[in-house]
């Protein structure tokens, strides 16, 4: 007990939050696979998971038992190192980002004057654990979702950084919390409808959701890069799939509905965090809608529609945005 | 630049259609059961494998061991054989197999079977863990239905 | 396989297939490939080869029936329909007017039952997965229908040399009908979700394009024929059965690519569920089965006989030998040709596009392989 | 170059085919072509100019004959073709010779690589001229073993197997399709 209280108690605050936040993603991870083959089901009007639990809700459980369960196939011929780091490097990054989303007006791990920067180099490295298990996979299918992991990371992160920076101009600054507070009056989709637009289909994008799935294209690349791995590895591609999409939700939230802001709930400073998770879930709604919709696009066409469509109305965005607030 | 603004708008309302197609069958009821819990009732017309009629007058096969339907099946899964009883003046059937495992269900036997002695069943619920459990008795099957 | 054709450090072979999940089967096509560009597309057959035409020289022709079904096994009642024929007019066997009835409504709601399942699997390869299941929804009524009175669900063995198996009831009509009008309810559907679905319309427009002369030259047929403009239908080209007494369109499409080839396809189901109709209006009674000797005598000499399965041309050719036995039986399937342009079709696109480009010829594997 | 029916017949009579008008209610084809391993490349260029797509090529086994002291392999191959913009079917026949080669036809009508193939496959057919002879529907081991091939008392002669010769009042039973083409 002495040693911790000579702790500095901002280090101890970290801790709990890394906890929090690691059981938060599995949490997360399992709340989302469930979500999404229940939705999936529904639209194709089957009633998905039903076996495991009452409408099967203990299903995801159960799966993640058994992927820890399976065996770690590492194949002939790949390179170990890199085979191994991919999952690791595709889960580590994407608890960062969580640290310094503004759940609530209080309930933030550590606010960062610079927060939406770090968010934006945080998830980027998640195309680094694609292309680095790809690469180490040493199967040509991999290897091909490992290329297009990269060429599409590289089109969709420059209309999500413009989409955002229309938002920082309109609130002058780069701290989440501070953004949210600039929203106490007015949410910023309504300011700037169009950069989220701009985000929400970057956003799909980046997360490598359909129909942006290009990495794994099923019916193209078999599973693209994560055709070799197995059991955890595969759980881990899984896992950091779901939290970054639950980042892109949040960040979409924090910057344009408003984060916390709703109708006045008691100890509204902590509880803000329902408002919070609420148009999260929303929008994760959303972005589940939309896999089980549409087809997939072909690779150049994503990228002509990031280069021809994205990043010109983006510009266009910035510009009247910047010009209005000279004015 | 016209098409590029047409794509624009057209693609994007293609996309809203689209979406409120899944939405709406989001809310609609379901079309599949669960099923090993329910089961969907079966069309009497089904073809399942073969079975022997039972007579509900005599209580015992029509089958006159004449082997037609053994001859006839272009899969050669039928295995039949009558031995004489003492008393009658024709064969009796004391062996009727089927191999279903090689059985296209075509029904040629139930077709060219003289006195109608053969039909259909109507079960579909077939798994097992052994080929030679789909080695069917039918005569023994029918004996059981006897009683 | 092949000589190795790397002059440039670039090219790589990649095996798509055989357990791929956008070759719809046993398929392998070896790509020879420049990063994601396919030069050179080679289509392995012969996974699931069971040599179906030596099983028609071993046996006498009624049990070859069975086999009929088991090629195509997603429209198997035109192959019924074939080899009845085949043999009926070989053998001069008559049929009875209600039964010709009977199998052009069922061919024809198989072969509506077959381009629901490929309109789902198509856009499963091009990676929309909901489709696939509404499209199973519709078929999952055909199927019904057709279990009712043929008492199978998939590998039919329903036609009979001289009629068919089971005459159809009131309790069919009516399910039919039923089934129709569901059906064209539910076109708005499809319309909306994938017909005018932009980013299927950008997969499938202007990809893998089919013109007049290479249809000549490698025997394409079938929709796949008919969305390059040319229309023929052996239903109407080389009238059979009683389809000369239904007004019926064929749908053509303009440029000959898988848009083209989707949207007949579409536009055929309607002209099927418009036979069926006016085969229901004008169903006449009577028998459904003529006699027919137990021993069917194949007199000497060949004979051919023609039909529009939903993937194309299917052609039997037997060659008799007086006995019930035939002494040749050749089984034309239309997938083995128009799988065959493949490695034109697919020189110098892109990987995604041979996968729309092989979805779009509607291809069942174990019909190539026989 | 897209002639008319009677166009065709005689380009193929021309060639040295020896063309005979069938009975397609009875056959289900209209035309039948005999044709010599000389003219068969001829006969589908012939084909191809006129519009006609490949339906089919594969073989028939009979018994060998000897005619005229040269021995025949007693296979025969058979060539459909039809046309899409009239009623027409081509059936065309052709004797293999001892050697079992037979031109390919698949520099004219590229469908008939895997036509050729298979019938290599079922029968040991050689083709000359064919890109890529190798097995397709059978596996690399079997390259030797040809399924189709009827063993030796199953053989009947190539008169037994087709229909009998024609009688000369047959041209007179000829149905509408062949006369309005």
């Amino acid at each position: 007990m002495e040693i911790i209280s000579t702790l500095p108690p901002e280090l101890i605050r970290m801790v709990f939050a890394v906890i929090i936040i690691i059981s938060f993603i599995f949490l997360n991870a399992i709340m989302m696979g469930y979500l999404e083959r229940k939705i999936a089901g529904h639209v194709q009007r089957r009633p998905g998971p039903m076996e495991v639990g009452s409408h099967g809700i203990l299903q995801l459980v159960v799966d993640g038992v058994k992927l820890v369960g399976k065996e770690l196939l590492v194949p002939v011929n790949v390179d170990r190192t890199l085979f191994r780091l991919g999952p690791i490097l595709s889960f580590t990054p994407v608890i960062l980002p969580l640290l310094v989303i503004p759940f609530s007006e209080k309930l933030q791990a550590r606010d960062l004057n610079l927060g939406l920067l770090f968010i934006v180099s945080m998830t980027s490295i998640n195309v680094m654990a694609i292309l680095v298990a790809g690469w180490g996979s040493n199967n040509k299918y991999s290897m091909f979702g490992a290329m297009r992991a990269v060429a599409q990371s590289i089109a969709y992160e420059i209309p999500i950084l413009l989409s955002m920076l229309a938002v920082v101009l309109m609130a002058n600054t780069f701290s989440l919390k501070e953004i949210v507070g600039a929203q106490q009056k007015i949410w910023f989709i309504l300011l700037q409808p169009l950069a989220f637009i701009i985000y929400i289909i970057s956003g799909v994008a980046e997360t490598n959701r359909a129909p942006f799935d290009l990495p794994e294209a099923e019916s193209e690349l078999t599973a693209g890069f994560h055709t070799e791995y197995s059991g955890m590895g595969f759980s881990l591609f899984f896992l950091g799939e779901y939290t970054n999409m639950f980042t892109v939700a949040s960040v979409a939230t924090v910057l344009f509905l408003g984060g916390w802001h709703g109708p006045t709930l008691p100890y509204g400073e902590y509880l803000g965090i329902v408002w919070f998770f609420l148009k999260v879930y929303f929008l994760l709604f959303f972005m589940i809608m939309i896999r089980w919709t549409y087809p997939r696009v072909r690779f150049d066409q994503l990228l002509n529609f990031a280069w021809k469509y994205l990043v010109p109305f983006s510009l266009v965005n910035i510009l009247i945005t910047a010009v209005v607030i000279k004015l | 630049m016209k098409r590029y603004f047409s794509d624009l708008f057209v693609g994007g309302k293609s996309l809203v259609d689209g979406l409120v197609v899944t939405l709406k069958a989001l809310c609609q009821p379901m079309v599949t059961v669960q099923y090993p819990r329910e089961e969907i009732d079966i069309t009497p017309n089904f073809r399942g494998h073969i079975d022997l009629v039972l007579d509900p007058e005599k209580n015992t096969f029509r089958c006159i061991a004449c082997g037609m339907c053994e001859r006839s099946c272009p899969s050669e899964c039928i295995q039949i054989k009558g031995k004489k009883v003492e008393g009658k003046k024709k064969k009796t059937l004391s062996l009727f197999t089927l191999d279903f495992t090689k059985c296209s269900l075509c029904g040629t036997c139930v077709e060219i079977c003289p006195t109608q002695a053969l039909e259909f069943s109507n079960e579909y619920n077939l798994a097992a863990f052994s080929r030679e459990a789909f080695h069917y008795d039918i005569l023994k099957r029918l004996e059981e239905r006897i009683i | 396989m092949r000589e190795s054709q790397f002059q440039e450090p670039n090219r790589f072979f990649l095996n798509m297939g055989p357990q791929h999940p956008s070759t719809h089967g046993v398929l392998l096509v070896v790509l020879e490939m420049d990063g994601e560009y396919v030069l050179d597309p080679q289509p392995v057959l012969g996974f699931i080869h069971r040599m179906h035409e030596k099983m028609g020289e071993s046996r006498p022709c009624q049990g070859f029936m069975p086999n009929t079904a088991r090629m195509d096994y997603v429209c198997a009642l035109p192959y019924n329909h074939g080899y009845v024929s085949l043999i009926e007019r070989k053998a001069g066997i008559e049929v009875p007017k209600r039964a010709e009835y009977i199998r052009v409504i069922t061919s024809e709601l198989n072969r509506v039952a077959s381009h629901l399942l490929w309109l789902g699997a198509y856009l499963l390869d091009l990676g929309a997965f909901t489709p696939i299941l509404y499209g199973f929804d519709d078929r999952e009524h055909i199927l019904d229908i057709l279990e009712d009175v043929t008492g199978s669900r998939l590998t039919y063995c329903y036609y009979r040399f001289g009629g068919v198996y089971r005459d159809i009831d009131d309790k069919f009509v009516e399910a039919t009908r039923a089934f129709i009008k569901r059906l064209r309810k539910r076109y708005d559907i499809y319309e909306k979700l994938v017909t005018k679905n932009i980013i299927f319309i950008k997969r499938a427009e202007n990809i893998g394009i089919i013109s007049p002369d290479m249809a000549i030259r490698y025997g394409i047929t079938g929709p796949n024929l008919r969305g390059s403009g040319i229309a023929y239908d052996i239903r109407k080209n080389e009238p059979y059965s009683v389809y000369p007494e239904f007004d019926f369109e064929v749908p053509v499409g303009e440029r000959g690519d898988c848009l083209d080839r989707y949207m007949v396809r579409v536009r055929e189901m309607e002209q099927s569920l418009r036979i069926v109709e006016q085969a229901l209006d004008t169903l006449p009674d009577g028998p459904v089965r003529s006699k027919v000797p137990k021993k069917i005598k194949l007199a000497p000499g060949d004979c051919n006989f023609a039909v529009e399965a939903a993937r194309g041309e299917l052609s039997y050719y037997l060659v008799g030998d007086g006995t019930s036995v035939p002494y040749r039986l050749k089984i034309r399937v239309p997938s083995y040709s128009n799988l065959s342009c493949l490695p034109e079709l697919g020189e110098g696109i892109l990987l995604p596009d041979l996968v729309s480009i092989m979805g779009s010829l509607d291809l069942v594997i174990p019909e190539i392989d026989r | 170059m897209m002639g008319t029916y009677e166009d065709f017949k005689t380009n193929v009579m021309n060639l040295g085919g020896d063309v005979t008008e069938t009975d397609f209610h009875q056959r289900g084809y209209h035309l039948e072509v005999v044709l010599t391993v000389d003219t068969v490349r001829k006969f589908a260029q012939t084909a191809y100019d006129h519009g006609f797509y490949l339906v089919f090529v594969t073989g028939i086994h009979v018994l060998p004959e000897t005619v005229e002291g040269v021995k025949t392999s007693g296979l025969e191959m058979v060539y459909q073709f039809a046309t899409f913009d009239r009623l027409c079917r081509v059936k065309a026949r052709v004797s293999v010779p001892e050697d079992m080669t037979v031109p390919s036809i698949c520099h004219i009508y590229q469908g008939a690589n895997w036509h050729e193939r298979e019938t290599r496959d079922f029968y040991g057919i050689r083709f000359s001229d064919h890109p890529n002879l190798e097995p397709l529907l059978l596996c690399e081991e079997d390259k030797d073993f040809h399924p189709l091939l009827k063993e030796e008392k199953k053989l009947k002669s190539f008169e037994e197997v087709s229909w009998p010769a024609q009688r000369p009042d047959m041209v007179d039973i000829q149905t509408e399709t062949s006369s309005d083409l």
